[in-house]
């Protein structure tokens, strides 16, 4: 397969979100709007482009035994560099994320990736796998923001498309995530046989 | 009283699936049928409650003893994971009979970020309302609870999902989207919980 | 031989029955309450009952034609129309038509059609509409005109409820916030601030007594709600003045119209006579909890609600005594 | 510097513990499966149909693992994947796939609404379980297809469809995969899944009785225009001794049948039915035929035969019947 | 008022022919006889084309234990063994014969005079009532002498007499009962006689007020035996209901017979062809059947031979109407509807019943709204609605678990959904797999 | 390369090893953002104390935690409190700054469980010129009540419990104030500014 393939696989044909439907917690809990959704995704994208990359370097030093614990140590510890810099420099992303930042590291996308592709191909395409599932990944958690941010408070990524008193607050809150996302998956999946 | 409070906090009012969406995916992928998710629920009980303790003991007596609050994550991780299979071993040898029962769920429970995200919780003290003050003893109260919200969620949903396998879902819902949508009308059906963990409180007087 | 001989199995013959009798014998029992509303509210009462049926009606028919391309139109059989009546009755008269008309869209899109239609819901679709409604715009869902405004909508005066007066007591520990409700004589023949099909017991005991007659349903899910939150509120008003009497409880809010209206819905309810009382008893325990402790002055919608979401389950432990089982 | 230290040490420890238990555990209680279940059940198509005649993909894969140990892959076909997917079965566990024919089902009824004119009317469940327990069916002939489509809605592939016109059903060559699914469901044994024959010209060529009446020739004749009445004819023409009568019905063995056509042409009730155009034209049939044979395309043998005899005397009242099947949808 | 405690409906009686007497069916130029009409394995023909029988020959002989043989009901030769199509709507093998006068076999008392007296062993009472070849009369058409043989283990206590009729339309036993009562009440005795009890009750719904109040005065002169009269409720007539509704037992789920409470349940119609079998040595061979049906312009009570086709005993009731939709073998409940009016009088036939188009039309199905009124009115404490559902799910598994063998296919469910559900369809496509699939298991084992 | 085989040794060097490399990267790269973290928390709370105090210089002079978990900031342009309560959807944390007579010179909401769109509008509500304008105001003289509740303060809409617990907070902060000036000489001063600050002016 070549690269560009890799890269598109992730973004449509085997979207985390919509097709393979993984890591629906964060998902799901950091999309009340467009922004916190789409920085999720990047987090979720820069962990999973690096995993990849070293996971697919040190394949061979793995036995198999530990290959998944050690995995888990990898991202763990990719996950905790992204956490200590996003405090540092983007505070406001880290207070909007929160728990969910460390819980990238049991986000399945990561180690089913890290398993299914990473372990078996080369650094570099590996490194496509990850950005384009990460970035599947990314404009899923992003279209899912916008909606629930455009429905609950009339507005896309802070600007404002109607007023916000005719917005249904139920979408920023937990059930809205939900019922936002099933709605969502049902037009996707029309979209994707038509 | 804060521990019953916390107790049905954990399971009604802040239901770990339902309004802090944590263990969705089990939640969404095993709940085809009552029985399944039942056993899931027990399963993420007994880890959870377990992996409570001990990551409350690292985070106390080793991460916080040498200033590693940093090393949280990537210890926390490595030691669910371990603990997991220790737990699928012990069992077998100790009740083959449990590990009939939720054997199969442990594997599942590694990658389920209600494990970690409660441990964190729970290490860092952030899960108690603001004046009950954090301990061993209310994280597992805590954790305990919330596995059971967390089980209560699994079964009342697999009941609905099983009873909508015997109606005609319109083709383009079928599947995870109208599991979706239900999830979204329970999570709704549970917002009316809120508030009464603070008419509890009252009540109590904490 | 004319015609040819029709084949099948037994039975041949059918008592009659049907879906639409079901539906449209529900709807006779709610127009007492819907006379008193428009009585107590008028125009507003009018207005959003008749935008509430409409709507309702229009989305089934929308959404059964254009999105689930089904060639039948379910739109007579009248339970569309029930879950416009009804979701009109959860509402304040004074709510504006652009909320009415997403609630209906809520109610009948997302409660019901989403999942293929009559029948399929696990969900009471009114109680979808409303509850979507109350959390989305919780200020315009807890503002009630007072009544008797017979010409005024959006405009007009507004009041506290008899519950949210009760709720208040609870929250401050002081009963005599209480003195300032009605007394419950008007609260019975329906003269307070509400939504429009929860002013007059009076009313709704009306349309029970039509609905037993008829036989469309059975004692079992009401008369277990109320005697459930009858015996829960004396008990705790008995420790606590704070909580209103028994009686209160029962005539305010939407315990009535839920109890005899709602939370019997077929689709949402148990199968079984012992499932129905487990499924009772829940919710009244919950609407005393919720009324009590919750957020929510109205626990009702939300009892119901939630123990919508169990009747799977408990269909599956509580089933019907079999023949022999009582043997000796 | 110091603190990098501790962190090391801490770390390396927890990591070196969970080593060595994690070690421990996979030594002591490491539950054996044979890695080459998981190889197989990923090539498979993961339809889960069950139509190899095991729970699922992954049970199908145990049994070819178990298989391939005792020897041999015989026997053992995916009808979903088919040889393709057999073949890298056969590779992964080191062997030879069979060579299995390809086969498709047909349907052994042409019984349409105009060979088969309706005497009652049935009015129960639409399901042909249900249609079969009720009565002998809407005609006289209670062997034929009943028409409530239950083969339809057995079938995971979409490969098989009811003909509104005919009332039966119609299997799709292209996309029947020979699960068996439909022939299971069938209260009536109607649908056969047989091989889809010798291809010549890049045509599959198959000949089987389109019948499965086995009431008296006088009796079957009554019931349908087209019925099998055991004649023994086609018996007679056949030079391969592939057909055989039993209980007045006629079976074309297709191990033994050639696809030579000599039958189609003799049977005087047309109920033989072919899936390629038979060269020699039909000798007799009861008025002079405007068309030879029509054309037979391999997807509708079922429709293509009944044109053969549509000259046939056909009680008109009943051509406009609708079937069953269309009548109203159950739920 | 006495009645079974679980569900139950009640639908319009329309009891057209009641208080009208039996009249002696003409009888057919050709009488066909299929060989399976009973419960068990069809009978052997043992007569071959062209032999001379009469009224009385056996023409067919048992094929087992669970079987009986059969009788000719007229006289003449022996046409041809051959299939027709009969009330399974299958074409079944059948002796036919064409009928020449009316000739009896000698054996047989003709005469109207009441036997009371039988001084024979219980055994021999049951061997008589087998070679005479009776079968249940209500429906079920089990045969006679395996019921009046209970494994050794049973302990019978009760003889009850099925006098319920509850289906609409029929009046066949009722009528029975009125003009034959002292029969039916020796065939009671003989009965207790046979299984060896003191007790005898027959249950008879409130609806049949004259049948009541004659019985009643007739058992006076019988020892033991009681009249019950119930309240009217369908499927009352249904054996277990029956039982709980008279001795207030209910008999566990299958396997468990009535006997294992105790009962021994017949129809009138079968003590009444006991009592001929026995005290008269006549095997059966006719019996009481209702044509009836609101277009039929003369619905009658008939004394009918069997093997004598419907269409004949519809056409002495004023003709089969124009817009005949169905007819039904039996009561509208439970009975089947045929294919044609050829269809001959079987032992079973309690009645045929006429529909018009528009009566026998079902309406349009419509999804089920979960009303649960196929639930309460489930005799048999089922849920009709699951049992249904999983069925055409094909959940067995389910549909076992549930109970599904349970059902009576008394059709209550089907008769209350309010959203016409073809309930009783898929039931019993539901019953009849799970039963093959018990069977199958039980015989694995 | 051929992978390696899973053997005791060979698994407990690797993983220790990783585990080691890990610890030592996560430790490197931490004691580079500690820094910035310290400093930017820093930042927060002086910038806070700054604008609920309504003054762009000033000094805290002390800081000090009370029984009741409130914490005192004494600059020399007043008090900044930090006080929390139970609001609708849990601890709702507020930061209010009063003047040496006790008034309000403004307040900030840190943390909160509130709903978005309803209660979380708490932030504006009470800031001056709003509906519920509670600056300038004294709870000493008159405790801060919603009109519900016979006071003066309009309550955020449809969220009159979160109102009742902001109102408490100040309340509370009020109280905290009062009786930490009788109790509290000044001691020691210490300059907040935007520079990076000691470690433990903050105890959270
Ligand atoms: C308002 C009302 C309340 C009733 N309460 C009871 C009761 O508490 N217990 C009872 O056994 N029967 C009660 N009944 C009598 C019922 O009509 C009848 O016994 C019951 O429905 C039988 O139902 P089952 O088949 O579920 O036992 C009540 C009837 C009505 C109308
Ligand atoms: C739903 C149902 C209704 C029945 N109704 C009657 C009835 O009305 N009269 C009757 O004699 N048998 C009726 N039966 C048949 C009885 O259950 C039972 O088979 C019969 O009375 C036994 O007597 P027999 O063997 O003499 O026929 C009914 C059966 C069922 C399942
Ligand atoms: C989804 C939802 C969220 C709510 N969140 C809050 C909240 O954060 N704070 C609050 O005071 N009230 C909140 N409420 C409103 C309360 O439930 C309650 O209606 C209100 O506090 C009392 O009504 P009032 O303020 O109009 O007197 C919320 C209501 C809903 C439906
Ligand atoms: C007794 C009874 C009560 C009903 N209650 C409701 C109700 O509360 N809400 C509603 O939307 N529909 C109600 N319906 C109508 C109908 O059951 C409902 O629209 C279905 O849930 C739609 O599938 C009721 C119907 C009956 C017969
Ligand atoms: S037509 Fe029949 S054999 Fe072919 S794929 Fe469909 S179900 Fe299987
Ligand atoms: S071939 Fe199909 S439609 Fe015909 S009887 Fe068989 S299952 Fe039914
Ligand atoms: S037919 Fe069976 S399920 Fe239906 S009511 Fe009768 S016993 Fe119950
Ligand atoms: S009676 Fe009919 S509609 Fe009611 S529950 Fe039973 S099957 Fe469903
Ligand atoms: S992302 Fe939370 S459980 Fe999968």
């Amino acid at each position: 397969m070549s690269n560009f393939k890799v890269f598109m696989n992730g973004l449509v044909k085997e979207n985390p979100t919509f097709v393979l439907l993984l890591g629906m917690c964060p998902t799901l809990g950091t999309t009340s709007s467009a922004f916190n959704g789409m920085s999720m995704g990047l987090a979720t994208t820069a962990v999973l482009v690096f995993s990849n990359i070293i996971i697919s370097l040190i394949k061979n030093v793995i036995p198999d035994m530990v290959r998944i614990p050690s995995f888990i140590v990898v991202i763990a510890s990719l996950v905790t560099i992204l956490q200590m810099v996003l405090q540092a420099y983007v505070p406001t992303v880290y207070e909007s994320l929160g728990l969910f930042i460390p819980l990238i590291v049991v986000n399945c996308i990561i180690l089913g990736r890290a398993e299914a592709f990473a372990a078996k191909n080369s650094a570099v395409s590996s490194l496509f796998d990850g950005l384009g599932m990460g970035l599947g990944f990314t404009w899923a958690l992003t279209l899912l923001g916008a909606t629930r941010e455009f429905l609950g408070t009339g507005k896309i990524f802070d600007f404002t498309i109607f007023p916000e008193e005719y917005g249904m607050l139920l979408f920023v809150l937990a059930p809205g995530a939900f019922i936002a996302l099933g709605y969502l998956l049902a037009i996707v999946n029309k979209i994707r046989k038509a | 009283m804060a521990y019953i409070l916390i107790f049905i906090t954990a399971i009604f009012v802040n239901n770990i699936v339902l309004s802090q969406f944590l263990g969705i995916c089990p939640f969404l992928g095993v709940s085809k049928k009552v029985e399944t998710a039942a056993g899931m629920g027990a399963a993420v009980a007994f880890v959870l409650t377990i992996a409570t303790i001990v990551t409350y003991l690292i985070q106390k007596y080793v991460l916080e003893a040498f200033q590693l609050e940093y090393l949280q994550t990537i210890a926390f991780i490595l030691v669910i994971a371990s603990l997991v299979q220790m737990v699928e071993i012990i069992l077998k040898k100790v009740s083959p009979a449990l590990y009939q029962a939720l054997g199969v769920f442990l594997p599942l429970i590694t990658t389920n970020c209600c494990i970690l995200g409660v441990a964190i919780l729970v290490a860092n003290g952030t899960y108690a309302s603001y004046n009950v003050e954090p301990s061993l003893l209310t994280g597992v109260v805590y954790a305990f609870s919330t596995a059971l919200g967390f089980g209560l969620a699994m079964i009342v949903f697999a009941g609905i999902r099983e009873q909508l396998s015997m109606v005609n879902i319109p083709k383009g819902m079928q599947g995870m989207a109208i599991a979706l949508v239900t999830a979204g009308l329970l999570a709704m059906a549970f917002m009316g919980f809120s508030g009464v963990d603070g008419g509890l409180r009252q009540l109590f007087g904490i | 031989m004319a015609n040819k001989l029709i084949v099948s199995l037994s039975p041949h013959v059918h008592s009659g029955d049907s879906v639409q009798k079901n539906m449209y014998g529900v709807i006779i029992a709610l127009i007492p309450a819907l006379l008193v509303s428009l009585f107590v509210f008028g125009l507003g009462a009018a207005i959003v009952t008749i935008t509430s049926i409409a709507a309702c009606v229009l989305f089934e028919w929308a959404i059964t034609k254009y999105i689930l391309n089904r060639e039948k139109c379910t739109i007579t059989d009248g339970s569309a129309i029930l879950t416009g009546l009804l979701l009109a009755f959860n509402l304040p008269s004074n709510l504006p038509l652009w909320i009415i008309i997403i609630g209906a869209l809520v109610a009948i899109g997302v409660g019901k059609m989403t999942f293929g239609g009559l029948g399929c819901n696990p969900f009471n679709p009114a109680l979808v509409g409303r509850i979507f409604l109350l959390i989305s715009f919780p200020v315009q869902m807890t503002t009630w005109p007072t009544p008797g405004q017979l010409t005024s909508y959006t405009d007009a005066e507004t009041m506290a409820t008899p519950l949210s007066i009760m709720s208040r007591a609870i929250k401050d520990g002081n009963a005599e916030i209480l003195n300032e409700l009605p007394d419950s004589l008007s609260l019975f023949l329906g003269q307070s601030a509400g939504s429009l099909g929860e002013v007059s017991a009076l009313a709704l005991l009306l349309g029970f007594a039509w609905l037993l007659y008829k036989r469309i349903i059975t004692w079992h899910i009401p008369v277990s709600i109320l005697v459930t939150v009858f015996v829960l509120s004396g008990l705790m008003h008995w420790t606590n003045p704070a909580f209103a009497s028994p009686e209160y409880h029962l005539l305010t809010g939407g315990l009535m119209l839920g109890a005899i209206f709602m939370a019997t819905d077929y689709v949402t309810s148990p199968m079984s006579h012992t499932g129905q009382l487990v499924y009772g008893i829940s919710i009244g325990v919950l609407t005393v909890i919720i009324r009590a402790f919750g957020a929510y002055p109205e626990g009702m919608s939300f009892a119901i609600f939630i123990m919508n979401a169990f009747v799977p389950l408990i269909n599956n432990y509580f089933k019907p005594k079999r023949f022999g089982e009582v043997a000796k | 510097m110091n603190l990098i230290l501790v962190a090391v040490i801490a770390l390396g420890a927890i990591g070196l513990i969970a080593a060595v238990v994690l070690y421990l555990a996979s030594k002591k209680f490491a539950v054996f499966e044979d890695p080459r279940i998981a190889q197989v059940a990923e090539v498979l198509p993961q339809a889960n149909c069950g139509g190899c005649g095991y729970p699922g993909c992954s049970g199908f894969a145990g049994a070819c693992v178990k298989a391939a140990d005792a020897g041999s892959l015989e026997g053992k076909l995916c009808p979903v994947g088919g040889a393709p997917v057999m073949e890298k079965v056969a590779a992964i566990l080191g062997l030879e796939a069979v060579a299995s024919e390809p086969k498709l089902a047909v349907v052994r009824c042409n019984g349409s609404c105009e060979n088969r004119p309706r005497i009652v009317q049935y009015d129960g469940a639409i399901s042909c379980r249900v249609a079969h327990a009720t009565s002998g069916g809407e005609t006289l002939c209670s062997f034929g297809c009943l028409g409530c489509g239950d083969c339809v809605k057995a079938c995971k592939f979409d490969a098989i469809k009811m003909n509104p016109e005919t009332g039966l059903p119609e299997v799709d060559a292209e996309k029947c995969t020979a699960c068996g699914a439909c022939a299971k469901a069938c209260p009536r044994g109607i649908i056969e899944i047989r091989p889809k024959g010798r291809v010549v010209k890049g045509e599959a060529r198959r000949v089987w009785v389109g019948c499965v009446n086995k009431d008296k020739g006088a009796i079957a004749a009554k019931a349908c225009a087209v019925s099998c009445i055991g004649c023994g004819k086609c018996q007679k023409v056949c030079k391969k001794e592939a057909i055989t009568i039993e209980n007045n019905l006629a079976y074309i063995d297709p191990a033994k049948c050639i696809a030579c056509g000599l039958c189609f042409n003799e049977c005087p009730k047309h109920a033989i039915h072919a899936s390629f155009a038979v060269p020699v034209p039909r000798p007799k049939v009861v008025k002079p035929a405007e068309e030879p044979a029509a054309p037979k395309a391999a997807a509708k043998p079922v429709a293509a035969a009944s044109e053969g005899v549509s000259a046939e005397p056909v009680q008109k009242s009943a051509s406009k019947e609708v079937p069953a099947a269309e009548k109203q949808q159950q739920q | 008022m006495k009645t079974f405690r679980i569900g139950g409906v009640h639908p319009a009686e329309n009891k057209l022919s009641a208080g009208k007497p039996i009249v002696t069916a003409e009888l057919p130029k050709v009488a066909v006889f299929p060989l399976s009409q009973h419960i068990g394995a069809p009978a052997v023909a043992c007569v071959a084309k062209g032999d001379e029988v009469k009224v009385g020959t056996k023409i067919a002989d048992a094929g087992g234990f669970v079987s009986a043989p059969i009788f000719s009901s007229v006289s003449g030769k022996v046409a041809k063994i051959d299939t027709v199509i009969d009330a399974s709507g299958y074409r079944k093998p059948a002796i036919f014969i064409n009928v020449v006068g009316d000739e009896w076999e000698e054996s047989i008392d003709r005469s109207d005079t009441l036997v009371k007296e039988c001084d024979l062993e219980p055994k021999a009472i049951v061997e008589k009532i087998k070679n005479a070849g009776v079968v249940g009369m209500g429906g079920a058409c089990f045969p006679t002498h395996v019921k009046l043989t209970p494994p050794p283990t049973a302990k019978p206590e009760c003889v009850i007499v099925n006098a319920v009729e509850c289906e609409p339309y029929l009046t066949a036993d009722h009528q029975l009962m009125l003009e034959h009562p002292d029969e039916i009440l020796v065939g009671v005795t003989l009965v207790m006689k046979a299984v060896n009890v003191n007790k005898g009750y027959i249950g008879i719904e409130n609806n049949k007020p004259d049948a009541i109040k004659l019985m009643t005065e007739k058992a006076a002169q019988y020892p033991n035996i009681e009249v019950v009269p119930l309240k009217v409720k369908y499927p009352q007539g249904g054996e277990k209901q029956l039982i709980d509704a008279v001795i207030g037992r209910q008999v566990p789920a299958p396997p468990a017979l009535p006997v294992s409470v105790g009962a021994i349940l017949q129809n009138v119609g079968t003590m009444y062809a006991i009592y001929q079998a026995v005290q008269k040595n006549k095997p059966l061979f006719e019996r009481v059947v209702t044509v009836t049906g609101k277009s039929l312009a003369n619905p009658t009570n008939f004394m009918a031979r069997m093997g004598t086709p419907m269409s004949q005993l519809i056409d002495a009731c004023g003709g089969l109407p124009e817009d005949t939709g169905k007819v039904i073998g039996g009561g509208p409940m439970m009975g089947k509807a045929l294919m044609n009016t050829e269809v001959p009088i079987c032992k079973g036939s309690s009645g045929v019943l006429i529909m018009n188009q528009k009566e026998s039309k079902r309406a349009e199905i419509d999804p089920c709204i979960r009303c649960a009124k196929c639930v309460s009115v489930c005799p048999m404490g089922l849920e009709p609605y699951l049992l249904a559902t999983c069925s055409s799910l094909a959940d067995w598994e389910r549909d076992e678990k549930e109970d599904i063998t349970s059902c009576i296919e008394c059709g209550s469910c089907q008769f209350t959904c309010p959203s016409h559900r073809p309930l009783l369809d898929m039931i019993r496509l539901g019953k009849s797999t799970v039963m093959g699939i018990i069977r199958a298991r039980n015989a694995k084992k | 390369m051929k992978k390696l085989k899973s053997t005791l040794p060979n698994m407990a060097i690797v993983l220790t090893l990783i585990s080691v490399l890990a610890g030592g990267i996560l430790a490197y790269v931490n004691s580079v953002t500690k820094g910035p973290i310290a400093q930017l928390k820093e930042k927060n709370l002086a910038d806070g104390i700054k604008a609920v105090l309504n003054a762009q210089d000033l000094k805290v002079q002390d800081s000090k935690t009370l029984d009741a978990g409130d914490v005192l900031y004494i600059t020399d342009k007043g008090t900044a409190v930090k006080t929390i309560t139970n609001g609708f959807g849990g601890a709702l944390t507020v930061l209010v700054g009063f003047d040496n007579d006790g008034n309000i010179q403004g307040y900030q909401v840190l943390e909160h469980a509130e709903t978005p769109g309803l209660g979380a509008k708490a932030g504006d509500w009470f800031q001056k010129d709003a509906k519920g304008d509670i600056i300038g105001k004294n709870p000493g003289e008159k405790e801060l009540t919603v009109s519900k509740d016979g006071g003066d303060v309009d309550a955020i809409t449809a969220s009159t419990i979160t109102s009742r617990a902001f109102l408490l907070a100040i309340n509370n902060a009020y109280k905290s104030f009062k009786n930490a000036e009788v109790a509290a000489p000044a001691i020691e001063e210490k300059t907040v500014s935007a520079e990076p600050a000691t470690e433990e002016t903050t105890n959270e």
